[in-house]
């Protein structure tokens, strides 16, 4: 699946967008965010408050409980500050 | 009608085309949002704006759409823009035209408050030598409670 | 700024002058109030414009003064005309400039709600060949009500 | 005093303008309406509906018990309708 990082969780975690194959287990945006923090410190720093962390997948605004699937687009990014 | 630019956009001749030949209209609202010098009380100097292209476009035409559907419009219209901007700059543009007054004052505070806590947008201020990501607020996000109840 | 005038107005030129130079502004709301071409199920070919010389400019001078008060707002204007004005034709604009939006929207419906009620302007309807003085409407007057609460 | 009239009374009265010297009983707004009432048919006809009159005295919106003086422009019309 691809992941895209936006705003300050793209800065800590240091990319703008990357493809990632995580195990089977992973089923939906919980337990991808959960994985993703096992990546490494940036991610770890980056997901460590879930209160301010948006997912979309698919450019769709989704809760915790959202499937995962292998060729979605999942985007990660702070409450947005537009307008 | 929705567009997301890096280019600026001239208020007058958005609202001249948007309501060009429908005499239905009556009244017409806007408003634009300015890139402000002073934020919790730091200069500043420049803002980039940084978006979700796709998901943007997504966002705002399912906003308006709602709109549209809980007002009689005429017309609307949203413009975003997105790269760095100075200070007194145009960020953003909202328009709605309809027979009268209140649905368009109505739907136009709808759209800015929707777009303010959905659309894809996350603002860099610049305030000389330091870069920072601005908070979303509070206010932006109990703002929404009032539609919750039926339109007028 | 208050303006009484009989020439058509750029809405676009008059926000930028309005707004040039003061970086406090965050955001602009505006109304412009258009010549609809029917009223009441006939054909309107034309619309009069008459007023009162003079007491229309204190009018619109007190009715922007009070929204001063009742809001922060950065700068404001309203634009009325008179005289002869067809269908989609602009007949009156409100501009209102503050740091934040919720302020410039309520100035602009504030400002809107009074000058309905208390500018003396008058419209005569030409629905060819006929000419009808146009009725105050009540909604027009019970949209002062919400005025009458402070202001937040 | 100098009387002006807009709109449709205006039309009725058949005049925009003139300047009239009511006799002295004639003190307030509500005086100087009854005294017009008496000048002819037209104007009897156009001040018919009270409700519908509004009056500003030197250009500022009053009651009918507000005073009435010489040299005072006073203006009768028809609720406004701009905007």
């Amino acid at each position: 699946m691809k992941l895209l990082y936006f705003a300050w969780l793209r800065q800590k975690i240091g990319t703008a967008e990357e493809d990632v194959t995580p195990p089977a287990e992973v089923t939906d945006v919980a337990g991808l965010i959960d994985w993703l923090r096992g990546r490494g410190p940036a991610y770890a720093e980056a997901l460590r408050d879930e209160r301010v962390v948006k997912v979309a997948v698919n450019q769709e605004y989704v809760r915790r409980d959202h499937p995962v699937r292998p060729g979605d687009e999942i985007a990660l990014f702070p409450p947005v500050t537009g307008g | 009608m929705i567009r997301v630019q890096r280019e600026d956009f001239d208020i007058g001749a958005e609202i001249s085309a948007l309501t060009a030949g429908n005499h239905a209209i009556g009244g017409v609202a806007c408003f634009a949002g300015l890139v402000r010098d002073m934020a919790g009380g730091d200069d500043i100097s420049a803002m980039t704006l940084e978006h979700y292209p796709g998901m943007t476009e997504k966002e705002l035409a399912r906003i308006e759409a709602e709109a549209q559907a809980r007002w009689p419009l005429e017309a609307s219209l949203i413009v975003h823009r997105y790269g760095r901007l100075g200070p007194g700059e145009r960020i953003v543009l909202v328009v709605t035209a309809s027979a009268h007054r209140q649905a368009a004052f109505d739907a136009a505070m709808f759209l800015m408050d929707f777009l303010k806590t959905k659309a894809p947008f996350w603002k860099l201020e610049d305030t000389g030598g330091d870069a920072r990501w601005v908070d979303a607020r509070e206010s932006d996000e109990s703002a929404l409670e009032r539609w919750r109840k039926p339109a007028r």
